[in-house]
């Protein structure tokens, strides 16, 4: 039962890929902000975090081998999170 | 909607009372027809009368029927509603503009040739811009004869607009909550015919007709203008702030930067109140409740309150 | 240890006993239906506080002026009535009490999926409520904010908010747990053969308002903490003199306290699904159209927040999106309200108490949620916003509907739970004279609202005072009925004759089992083949 | 006594339900720096000058840093489960250990960071603030909350590791019996995820 629950156990070789690649991201997001890209700066920042925090989730996080179940409720929280920022500038961005 | 007197008494009550009455309508039958449904299952269909139930799970077409109708009917309300509304945001490029100034607890209307009452007078008939100001904490400012109302928020420029369509005396509430006399903040708009408005208008000269002999008569004036009374009373009664009866020269204890100390109560620190009201606050009461008038009051116009306050005190 | 286990199948839960003796074996307890209890009487205590409260307020409005307090008075009663009704009795209210009882027993569970983190919340229940009432106590006075604390009258004023504020901080976290606690059971603990679509639609809307709970929860709480802030810090967040927008405030205390109304209605409309089949003998109409609506009130009721601004000076498009979604959440509740009225077609119709409880709900649920449309037009809400007809409006839904269905739980379970029938001739007319008493306090505030009584006001002019004499009577009028209801349901938990384990013949799991339940609710665990509301 | 009654309700162990509601719980914290985004957004927007200048106060060094101490310490707290899979305890031990060493470090280099601040007078409520722009003010109360709040976050995640660490010593978890660790991980991926919004808001927008 309990060997059912947790098939699969992570190698420790995929951690620290990850973590390779979470460490270029941040150092990319910092070389970043010496270059000139206007409003893209914002957005390329954001950009890199978030394809940071979907590796932290996916892997670390073990989304990616549990049930998809979960998967689907962080999905869903970030929508959430999204639509209410969003919904909340319909307000500041119209005034 | 509900007083035939005034359908007209501004530009937006038609929009308000329209919306008002079609959702009315649309819900009062909904209300009656359900409850009275309601009652007639409940009789008809009781143990007595029909021992066995029909088991039904449901009805697919049905469902859909009463999805498909409400949908249609609230965006009907939702129609209606933004029409009545939408106007109320466009205020004309010549519309007569007063500054309207809503602090704890009192409402200020200053029109562009200098004039300041705590009512508000506007000609028939002509748009009214009322550019809102809150200083203290968020009013909001409430004509319900007008079917009109919008937030003042400190730190935010707001306006509202009408065009009067009546003759007379309209009430003027506040309705965001502001504190202890948040229903005492009420005054009203006196909409005059433009000639009689004009006169009224053109009228400049002060408060000076007003005055009487009596000393200190126009302090108590400016202090009533400026709404002071709202906090301290004349009577010796504990409101927000002290009280003005037997003030002047009485020693007070009061607590500056935190620590107690005693003082006597003259010109010097009347001045220094107004201007910081927070340096030093008479033991017993809160800071932080009081603004500074530094720039409402000229000094002349405080040595006048300060005469009217030595009245108090003999 | 095999004895206890016996003695656990034999005796109730009341009168099991565990080490600890009294007071301790229920404040210890760590058992679901105790501590839906804990929460009933505790809820029972702070109620009458708040009407009481409310009452008063009803008695000073009877006339302008000063008739029996002064105005600071006056506006600490309404804050710390707000503060009462909302943080600790409506929001946790039905969840709580009748969530907390019958929840697991209803999917054919022995307890919740945690139960010390269940005691847990009751705890910080009981902490955020000393924490809120001791603002009345210390310091520098009651506080005067009203329950919303808005920015920046709570950073000027110079009562006691601190307590206040922190108090509602503390309650966010006992819902969260319960909320938590509720997800966690509904997925993991539901009998064998409860799929998703055989729970009964009380668990079904448990678990919308738990989603919210979990989820709209923390942002007011962090609002709060950012209050906190400013105030002993001088963070500038939301104070104008300090950078902040008063309105971004308003924003995030809708953002969570709109939901909130949904924590507060679909628990009861939960009980209402529960109640009718029952009576009807039948089973319910649209059972999958109920559930669907229940999930869509959940979520597209996280989106309307802003219709408690449409005065504030937001921008028309946050206006319209606003409005819009406001009425489109009107839809699900109307095709709840439909699919009641037609489990009534055909039916076999019980008259009893609960059911009588359940018809006086769908009519003022109906009144406060169609005088919502109204509010919901922009016009119209410009006219009405912050005037009595927001308050009528909100009470009719709040008391109206939340009100209505925890009394309309508490006498169709109250055989289970305790196991003793109450008097059903005093509830009947304890109800009647509530349910009168009711309509003439909220009525006439509809009216003064449309002729322009704003909200929160001590006093007013002289143009209103008829109906708020009317107003005033019915208040009396209501706790009359109110002390009727709750003296015969305190003296039947004793006196009351013995209830059969199933009064009502309802067919949902609780009703299986003995009444008051054994301590692990079920001897064995049953096997669920057929739908909830199986009357065939 | 009362609370163990009910260990024949607790003997039916579900770690499935554990773990959903670890993640439940994830959520609400997600909201609840959620909420503060939401200000931080809007403050943003209302005044991008003034946040512009103000986190040139910030040290990006000393950000980055951070954020690479943080991540490590996420991958060895990951890498902890897997050891406890593997069934090597001591491994075990030795990652969560790094991980506490590593959260330790973060904070001593908050500390330098905030006493750095305050020693040049920009706190709340100090002088220089208040002669500074109204957005100003914003960004360094933001600042304050947001990483204090989740310093605050850190202080009780390695509470909770360190609290499952000595369950791990006394082989109270185990190769099959490891949910307590795996949602201690869990708890401090999430503050580990929290920075990394964090650190592009505060350090890089200069």
């Amino acid at each position: 039962m309990e060997k059912e629950q947790h098939p699969h156990i992570v190698r420790y070789r995929t951690y620290v890929y990850v973590l390779i690649a979470l460490l270029f991201m941040t150092l990319t997001s910092v070389a970043v902000t010496h270059i000139y890209l206007g409003p893209y700066t914002v957005a390329t920042a954001l950009l890199l975090a978030t394809l940071k925090s979907t590796l932290v989730l996916l892997i670390f996080m073990h989304l990616k081998f549990d049930k998809k179940f979960y998967s689907y409720m962080v999905a869903g929280v970030f929508l959430l999170l999204t639509s209410v920022i969003i919904i909340t500038f319909l307000d500041y961005l119209y005034r | 909607m509900f007083s035939q007197k005034i359908p007209d008494a501004s530009n937006f009550v038609k929009g308000v009372d329209t919306s008002f009455m079609v959702i009315l309508g649309i819900i009062f039958f909904f209300l009656i027809a359900i409850t009275a449904t309601m009652i007639y299952f409940v009789f008809r269909y009781r143990k007595s009368k029909n021992p066995k139930a029909t088991q039904i799970h449901g009805s697919v077409s049905l469902e859909i029927t009463w999805t498909i109708i409400p949908t249609i009917l609230v965006m009907v309300m939702f129609y209606y509603g933004w029409i009545g509304y939408k106007p109320m945001k466009e205020a004309p490029e010549d519309a007569f503009t007063i500054k309207s100034i809503g602090r704890m607890w009192n409402w200020q209307f200053q029109y562009e040739n200098g004039k300041q009452t705590d009512t508000l007078y506007v000609p028939l008939d002509r748009a009214v811009k009322l550019d809102l100001k809150a200083l203290d904490v968020i009013h909001s400012l409430y004509i319900p004869a007008f079917r009109l109302k919008q937030d003042l928020v400190p730190g935010k420029k707001q306006m509202m607009w009408f065009i009067p369509g009546r003759v007379g005396e309209y009430d003027l509430f506040c309705t965001e909550y502001c504190g202890l006399q948040h229903s005492s903040m009420h005054t009203s708009v006196v909409v005059m015919p433009q000639d009689k408005f004009d006169k009224w208008y053109i009228d400049t000269t002060r408060v000076a007709t007003l005055i009487t002999d009596k000393p200190g008569a126009l302090g108590h004036l400016i202090v009533k203008k400026n709404g002071c009374l709202a906090c301290h009373s004349l009577d010796g009664s504990k409101l927000v702030g002290p009280s003005w009866k037997g003030l002047f020269g009485k020693t007070e204890v009061v607590i500056t930067q935190g620590k107690k100390r005693e003082l006597i109560v003259d010109s010097a620190y009347i001045h220094n109140s107004i201007h910081n009201p927070n340096s030093d606050i008479v033991k017993g009461f809160k800071r932080g409740l009081m603004l500074s008038y530094k720039d409402d009051l000229t000094d002349e116009d405080i040595d006048e309150i300060i005469k009217f306050m030595k009245t108090l005190s003999e | 240890m095999s004895e206890t286990v016996l003695q656990h199948n034999q005796v109730s839960y009341l009168e099991y006993q565990g080490r600890f003796k009294g007071l301790f074996a229920w404040i210890f307890s760590t058992d679901h239906k105790r501590i839906g209890l804990l929460y009933l009487y505790s809820m029972l205590v702070l109620f009458s506080v708040a009407a009481t409260l409310g009452l008063l307020m009803k008695i000073e409005l009877i006339a302008p002026g000063k008739t029996i307090m002064d105005a600071q008075t006056y506006n600490s009663f309404f804050t710390l009535h707000g503060i009462t009704m909302i943080f600790l009795i409506v929001v946790p209210g039905l969840p709580a009490v009748f969530g907390n009882f019958f929840l697991p027993i209803m999917i054919g569970a022995k307890d919740v999926a945690f139960p010390k983190l269940n005691l847990l919340s009751w705890w910080i229940y009981i902490l955020g409520a000393l924490v809120v009432l001791s603002s009345q106590f210390i310091g520098d006075g009651p506080p005067d904010t009203g329950w919303t604390f808005y920015a920046p009258y709570s950073f000027r004023t110079g009562t006691n908010m601190l307590p206040a504020v922190t108090g509602a901080f503390i309650l966010g976290f006992s819902s969260i747990a319960t909320g938590l606690n509720f997800i966690v059971t509904i997925h993991r603990m539901r009998a064998p053969g409860m799929a998703w679509m055989k729970m009964p639609l009380f668990p079904w809307a448990l678990y919308g308002t738990a989603w919210i709970q979990v989820l709209a929860t923390p942002i007011v709480g962090v609002t709060l903490l950012m209050i906190v802030l400013e105030r002993t810090l001088q963070i500038g967040f939301f104070d104008p003199a300090l950078g902040g927008d008063p309105i971004l405030y308003q924003h995030l205390f809708w953002i969570y306290s709109h939901p909130a109304v949904y924590i507060m209605i679909l628990p009861a409309m939960g009980v209402i699904s529960e109640i009718i089949p029952t009576f009807a003998r039948k089973t319910i109409f649209g059972y999958k159209a109920i559930v669907v609506s229940t999930l869509a009130i959940a979520f597209v009721g996280y989106f309307v927040w802003g219709h408690h601004m449409f005065t504030s000076g937001m921008s028309g498009t946050a206006l319209y999106t606003f409005s819009i979604l406001t009425f489109l959440v009107a839809i699900p509740s109307a095709i709840k309200i439909f699919n009641w009225v037609a489990t009534l077609h055909k039916a076999s119709i019980d008259i009893q108490t609960p059911f009588l409880w359940a018809l006086c709900f769908l009519f003022v649920f109906m009144i406060g949620g169609l005088s919502g449309m109204v509010l919901g037009a922009l016009s119209a809400n410009v006219h009405l916003h912050d005037t009595a007809f927001v308050v009528a409006h909100f009470h009719f839904i709040v008391f109206g509907g939340t009100g209505f269905a925890f009394f309309g739980a508490l006498h169709y379970w109250y055989p289970k739970m305790f196991g003793r029938m109450y008097d059903k001739g005093w509830a009947n007319i304890g109800l009647a004279i509530f349910f009168t008493g009711f309509n003439t306090l909220y009525l006439p505030m509809f009216y003064l609202g449309m002729i322009g009584m704003p909200r929160r006001y001590y006093d007013y002019v002289e143009e209103f005072h008829g109906p708020n004499i009317v107003s005033s009577f019915g208040a009396m009028l209501m706790i009359a009925g109110l002390i009727i209801i709750i003296t015969n349901l305190i003296r039947s938990a004793r006196k009351g004759e013995i209830a059969e384990a199933d009064p009502w013949k309802g067919k949902t799991l609780e009703w299986s089992i003995a009444s008051p339940p054994t301590l692990e609710n079920f001897d064995e665990i049953p096997v669920v083949t057929k739908q909830p509301y199986d009357y065939e | 006594m009362t609370m163990n009654d009910h260990v024949h309700i607790d003997e039916h162990r579900d770690d499935e339900g554990a773990k959903t509601g670890m993640w439940i719980f994830i959520f609400t914290e997600l909201l609840l720096f959620g909420g503060l985004f939401i200000v931080y957004s809007v403050y943003r927007y209302l005044n991008p000058l003034a946040f512009h200048l103000a986190a040139h106060e910030l040290s990006t060094f000393t950000g980055t840093i951070n954020t690479v101490i943080l991540l490590v310490s996420s991958m060895t707290i990951a890498m902890s489960i897997s050891a406890i899979q593997y069934k090597n305890k001591k491994l075990t031990l030795i990652l969560m250990g790094v991980t506490l060493f590593l959260a330790f470090l973060f904070l001593v280099n908050k500390y330098f960071e905030w006493s750095g601040k305050i020693s040049h007078g920009i706190y709340p409520g100090s002088t220089i603030l208040q002669e500074a722009s109204r957005g100003e003010i914003l960004f360094f109360g933001l600042y304050y909350t947001m990483t204090g709040l989740h310093a605050l976050h850190i202080i009780i995640g390695m509470a909770f590791i360190g609290y499952v660490m000595r369950l791990v010593a006394k082989d109270k978890i185990q190769h099959d019996n490891f949910i307590i660790l795996e949602n201690s991980g869990l708890y401090w991926h999430l503050v580990d995820l929290i920075w990394i919004f964090l650190f592009p808001l505060f350090y890089l927008i200069t």
